[in-house]
């Protein structure tokens, strides 16, 4: 089977102050169709660049990526990316509701738009915010817009750059276990960037570390716990709590990661 | 997306259209025409101007007027524009009135200033930056109003005093604002030169225009204006070179 | 296009006419409002243009006949604009001057000659009373590039000679009235009056191409206009009145107008005078044939 | 949405009104040409109990707004084109500065050649005058967020929904600028064209009242042009909250 | 002793889609000089707002905030707040460095300017990146350069909103401890708005809790765990797990808390 997304050795080089920087070299993912990958690294290892590539908003200096086995040129159809950067995606003269409805409201008619705009809306927590202007909203809420966006199009393939970085732990995990459902549902593709090793661990069902300057995959990690998965009992787990060390570990600390009573 | 290499300024290529029309002009248009000579005809027509050694100074006098008023209207418009933009009062108070004089004719405005001014230079270059200043003062105050209001917090919680927040960040942040509002004043600002000038014949391009003009000199005419377009071009071609390096470096917001 | 547009209007009997608010025209509104021209069978759509130097240009297209003055004429035709007199419609007398120069006592000056050094402020830089000007200072043996010139319109010029913004004034009727009416204003003389005893210096002007195949309508024109003329001179509160309802002006400075000597003489040899102060003071070098200014007498 | 009247705008109005009537009665300023407000008040009601000020006023405005709104659509679909297609632009942007440089008045007797005395000649003439600022704004709008136009690519919206949705409302306050811009440019340069060329509207009626010694109504004039002015900019600004409502709140032009 | 900063039944109002909206309502809270003070809440509680009352930067609609004893008018001197909104805090025509000598280069001579601005560079770890423009930085990047720019000021008062929300957990870790470190040398009274219930419990001698619509602080933890504090033996202490547990349990969930093995 083709994996729905993928990039071979590949090579992105962007400019800096002292001249062109090698961000990414060599870099081999492949993702297959309803696969959960996350994606972690230090920062500024060239996560966002990565994604950017992979959503077809970058092109590659060297290497090749294919959608569903054609090489990719722009942003594939059903190929969704949420970005790191909220406050500047989304259109500050639409209200809530409308930035949803952005990338349906040409396709569908205006009752099935309504519903999905709330539909998504209703996932994020954000329906009774759906007429502001996006400016009003906090830094959190303005993500979970994004994210409505994204997912009122139900996308095949969901490219999210840390999309749950602004919220707090109880909005977070609540939209943890909206991400799966959906996921289970639609079988969506999600390569999602995180910071968070316990989110990585606890969503994928394979995790990569970039590392190095310029950066490759460092580390690839089978998350083989069964689904569905739960906030606590699978946090109870051995195996969770095994796989989770392991990533810890090829992190390169020991200190992050919570102690063990 | 695609890396562009972008160079100061609007290529001279696209100048490609302009030339191709007075080729074209130059062909099929009538030497003798009283009304619309061919522009081969044009210097001849200004010679006597130059023979008589007057067209240096018109040109000297009207780029005074010209780009004094342009830089006059440009600290004003900034400084009104900004304030304009930062206080929704300072904002109603001063709009209708401001409102009121920029749609008042220069032509009216030349009597009443001579009175006050006599036919001097300052005179001149109250007429012009009256309504030079509008572009400038609109395009700034709309910027000032989208800017970010964490980029507006920084410096405050930095502590930065009035005069640097002015100067490092409300300067750097509106200039491109700025120079938008001067390309489009400095067309403006030299067609009310000119008026002036042809309306009282105190030295200038204009003078000689009126002049020409009344003499019914059309390719005298039509080499002036040409003289005068180029004045225009110039200053526009310096103003938009400034435009793009600046929005070179300001990359990250625009 | 529309070079040949000479008799685009059917009607040759129907007259458009163009000038601007002048006494000087006062006969062709007061033979409108008489019906003059409906007794000599003709037709006049008139409209008021301020600015007459754009005139010669539009003859032919919109207007048949314009208000126009010697230098103007001179100018289109020797730019190969087709324009000739049709009438005449001022005359210059000594005892009926209707052109002034303006001095000011508070600026020193009370004689043509204490312009040198001086601003004078001139209702059209390039028109007929300037270059009279020019002549006269020549005359009177002062350089005419010694003397500062700026434009001011008509309204403007009292006050700009009163606040010294200007040291002189040339002017016509009406505005020399309210310059006169300060103290301080002294009047140098009618600079048209220097170039020759009695000169002509606004009149009447058409397309040659009409001009030459509508005589008859130029004569009946002419016709009209002496009529009105008469009437004129017969019944001032009337014209009085009609002056007033085209010029817009207000009532003490219609009773104080004096009203210019009218004729309808094409008079070639003032179109030479005009020819040679042009030459003289303004330094004009073009070639004009000054039989073809000149319609042909009806 | 409901706007109050502008007090305090209409009271510095005023009050600069007062000063110049005080200035005058105090004869500090002192000139025949220059009437006080009072005097400029009843010049204003001859002129409209003559029916000439409405008649004059309708003819330019039909004239200024003509040009102005030929002139927005030409601007904003040529912007649009310029901001978007790099080699239009390349190809012809120098051009077009070029020919913006050309000073518009000194054509207006040329313009009076080709359409002769009419309404044409002052409708060109407020056209080419609009046309600049509202082009110039424009293009300058279109550089958009980059990463809201990427927000476009990725929801799949074609380019014509790209240019429709993203690229336009974000350059409309920049637009709403020009605009207001092109708006008043284009009624100076009908006047300038009336009060030099075509003999008709408020242009030819201030010349007219000033050959005719009537400063009080040429000053009425004025002042009705400036008034015009402050209103047409209003109806501007209301239509423009009316119909961009968004982006006139999120570039802060709807107050809260 | 007067409190360095402090707000008394403080009630914010802020223009919403269907009129003012009452944001926070009663809010007293008092930081004393060389305090850490942590808030917690969820996405759109009002943090954000509270902390540009704080700051000076959003004038309160009732109550009272003063600093040092006397009623705030616009940002006092000494405190700096770091905005969660990093991307558009930083000045786009300036680069890094110059980004981070922006609070200083008016008071400073040249050289103790450049040595305040390498240091603070070196503490976020980007001092090789100083003559990049920010734009060119990733998320992460950006947010520690704003950091920088305002440790470079030396504040007395340090007001931070989600200052590390875009870091990965080995950076953050790190930026911990150099926080900890300059607050003990130069006691500075810090507020720190974050989602990262660890990372509250870690930093702070207080914790408080804001939630309701409209806020107010639904809990306040001491946290008298003894400093300095370090990575691992501190998490490891039975006092510190019990005071997480604790404020997880104020949170409202169970699910968030990693569990215990
Ligand atoms: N527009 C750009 N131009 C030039 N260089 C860039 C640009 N964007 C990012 N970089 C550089 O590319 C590298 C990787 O950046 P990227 O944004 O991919 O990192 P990241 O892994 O997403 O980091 P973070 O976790 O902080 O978001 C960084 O060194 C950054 O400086
Ligand atoms: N500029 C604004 N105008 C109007 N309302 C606003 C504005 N900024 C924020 N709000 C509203 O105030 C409330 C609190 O926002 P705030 O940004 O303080 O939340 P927060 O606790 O910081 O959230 P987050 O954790 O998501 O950043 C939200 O309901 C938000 O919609
Ligand atoms: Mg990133
Ligand atoms: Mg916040």
């Amino acid at each position: 089977m083709t994996p729905t997304i993928s990039c071979t050795d590949l090579e992105v080089t962007l400019p800096g102050a002292s001249g062109a920087v090698n961000i990414l070299a060599g870099v081999n993912l492949s993702v297959a169709k309803a696969e959960f990958v996350s994606i972690l690294g230090t920062s500024g290892s060239g996560k966002t660049t990565l994604l950017r590539v992979l959503g077809g908003l970058l092109p590659a200096t060297g290497g090749e990526v294919r959608c569903d086995g054609t090489p990719i040129q722009g942003p594939p159809d059903g190929v969704v990316t949420v970005f790191q950067d909220y406050a500047h995606s989304l259109l500050p003269w639409r209200t809530v509701r409308r930035n949803v409805a952005l990338g349906i409201e040409a396709r569908l008619g205006r009752a099935e738009r309504d519903e999905r705009v709330d539909e998504a809306l209703t996932m994020v927590g954000l329906l009774e915010r759906a007429d502001e202007y996006p400016w009003r909203l906090s830094g959190g809420m303005q993500q979970r817009v994004q994210i409505a966006r994204a997912l009122a199009t139900r996308p095949r393939v969901l490219l999210m750059d840390e999309p749950f970085g602004a919220l707090d732990a109880m909005t977070k995990a609540s939209l943890q276990d909206q991400l799966q459902q959906v996921q289970s549902l639609t079988e969506t593709t999600i390569v999602f960037v995180t910071h968070d090793v316990e989110e990585a661990v606890y969503l994928s069902d394979r995790l990569v570390v970039l590392n190095g300057s310029p950066a490759d995959i460092g580390l690839t990690l089978d998350i083989p716990l069964p689904r569905p998965r739960h906030q606590i009992s699978t946090k109870e787990r051995a195996d969770y709590l095994e796989l989770r060390h392991r990533v810890y570990e090829a992190l390169g600390h020991t200190v992050g990661e919570p102690a063990r009573g | 997306m695609k890396a562009k290499k972008e160079r100061g300024g609007t290529p001279i290529r696209g100048l490609l259209p302009l030339v191709a029309l007075l080729v074209i002009w130059e062909l099929v248009g009538d030497p003798a025409s009283p009304y619309f000579p061919p522009p081969s005809t044009w210097i001849d027509g200004i010679q006597p101007l130059i023979d008589a050694d007057k067209l240096l100074p018109a040109i000297g006098q009207t780029s005074l007027t010209f780009v004094l008023g342009l830089a006059i209207a440009t600290a004003l418009g900034a400084i009104v524009g900004t304030l304009v933009g930062a206080s929704r009062s300072v904002d109603r108070a001063l709009s209708p009135s401001l409102e009121f004089l920029r749609a008042l004719p220069a032509a009216s405005l030349v009597p009443v200033a001579a009175l006050v001014l006599g036919y001097t230079t300052q005179m001149k270059l109250v007429v012009v930056v009256l309504p030079a200043t509008w572009p400038i003062l609109l395009t700034c105050r709309t910027a000032r109003r989208t800017l970010s209001p964490v980029l507006l917090d920084t410096p405050r919680t930095l502590g930065l005093s009035t005069w640097h927040r002015t100067t490092k960040i409300l300067t750097p942040a509106l200039t491109p604002a700025v120079l938008l509002g001067v390309r489009v004043a400095a067309p403006l600002a030299l067609i009310i030169t000119l008026l002036v000038e042809i309306v009282t014949r105190v030295n200038g391009l204009g003078a000689a225009l009126g002049a020409a003009q009344a003499g019914f000199l059309s390719a005298q005419v039509y080499g002036l204006l040409t003289i005068a377009g180029i004045l225009g071009f110039a200053v526009n071609w310096i103003v938009t070179r400034a435009e793009t390096s600046v929005s070179r470096r300001m990359r990250g917001t625009v | 296009g529309g070079q040949d547009a000479a008799s685009d209007d059917g009607d040759p009997r129907t007259l458009r006419i163009a000038h601007n608010s002048n006494a000087a025209a006062l006969p062709v509104q007061v033979a409108m409002a008489e019906g003059i021209f409906d007794k000599h069978d003709l037709k006049v759509e008139f409209t008021k243009v301020e600015n007459i130097g754009t005139l010669p240009g539009t003859l032919g297209r919109s207007f048949d006949i314009a208000l126009s003055v010697p230098t103007t004429v001179i100018s289109a035709a020797q730019q190969g604009i087709p324009v000739t007199q049709v009438s005449g419609a001022t005359l210059d007398v000594e005892d009926n001057p209707t052109g002034f120069v303006i001095g000011s006592k508070t600026s020193g000056v009370t004689d043509i000659k204490q312009l040198a050094g001086k601003t004078l402020g001139v209702l059209t830089e390039t028109g007929t009373t300037h270059v009279a000007t020019k002549a006269w200072l020549k005359q009177e043996g002062v350089d005419p590039a010694s003397v500062n010139i700026v434009q001011v319109d008509g309204p403007a010029q009292a006050d700009q000679l009163a606040a010294g913004r200007i040291d002189a004034v040339e002017t016509v009727m009406p505005f020399a009235t309210s310059v006169l009416a300060d103290d301080n204003a002294v009047n140098l003389g009618d600079p048209y009056l220097k170039l020759a005893p009695e000169l002509s210096a606004i009149l009447w002007i058409s397309r040659q191409d009409w001009a030459s195949s509508n005589a008859e309508v130029i004569a009946d024109f002419q016709a009209a206009l002496d009529e009105a003329a008469e009437f004129i001179a017969g019944n001032d509160d009337k014209a009085r009145q009609v002056l007033k309802e085209y010029t817009g002006l207000p009532d003490p400075a219609i009773k104080a107008a004096v009203l210019p000597t009218y004729t309808t003489e094409v008079r070639p040899q003032d179109m030479e005078i005009w020819l040679d102060a042009m030459r003289e003071a303004d330094g004009f070098d073009g070639d004009v044939d000054l039989n073809a200014l000149v319609a042909s007498q009806g | 949405m409901a706007r109050r009247i502008n007090v305090l705008g209409a009271a510095v109005f005023v009050l600069a009104l007062g000063l110049w009537e005080l200035l005058v009665r105090t004869s500090i300023l002192d000139f025949a040409y220059l009437p006080p407000p009072t005097v400029v008040a009843q010049g204003l009601g001859e002129l409209v109990s003559s029916g000439e000020l409405g008649e004059a006023l309708g003819h330019t405005l039909f004239a200024a707004l003509s040009g102005w709104a030929l002139a927005a659509l030409a601007g904003v679909a040529a912007g649009s084109v310029l901001g978007l297609v790099r080699p239009v632009w390349m190809y012809s942007m120098a051009s077009l500065e070029a020919l913006r440089a050309l000073p518009i008045v000194a054509f207006v007797p040329v313009a009076v050649l080709l359409f002769g005395f009419s309404v044409q000649t002052e409708i060109m003439v407020a056209f080419y005058a609009a046309l600049w600022p509202i082009l110039l704004n424009t293009i300058s709008g279109m550089r958009t967020e980059p990463r809201m136009l990427e927000s476009g690519a990725v929801l799949r919206l074609s380019r014509a929904a790209v240019l429709w949705k993203i690229r336009l409302p974000g350059a409309t306050a920049m637009i709403v600028v020009g605009l207001r811009l092109g708006l008043s440019v284009s009624l100076v340069l009908t006047l300038v064209a009336e009060m030099v060329g075509n003999p008709a509207g408020l242009g030819f009626l201030l010349v007219e009242k000033g050959q005719a010694l009537q400063p009080g109504q040429m000053f009425a004039a004025v002042f009705v042009i400036g008034v015009t002015g402050i209103i047409l900019n209003a109806l501007v600004m209301g239509a423009a909250r009316l119909a961009f409502r968004g982006q006139m709140a999120s570039s802060g032009e709807v107050s809260s």
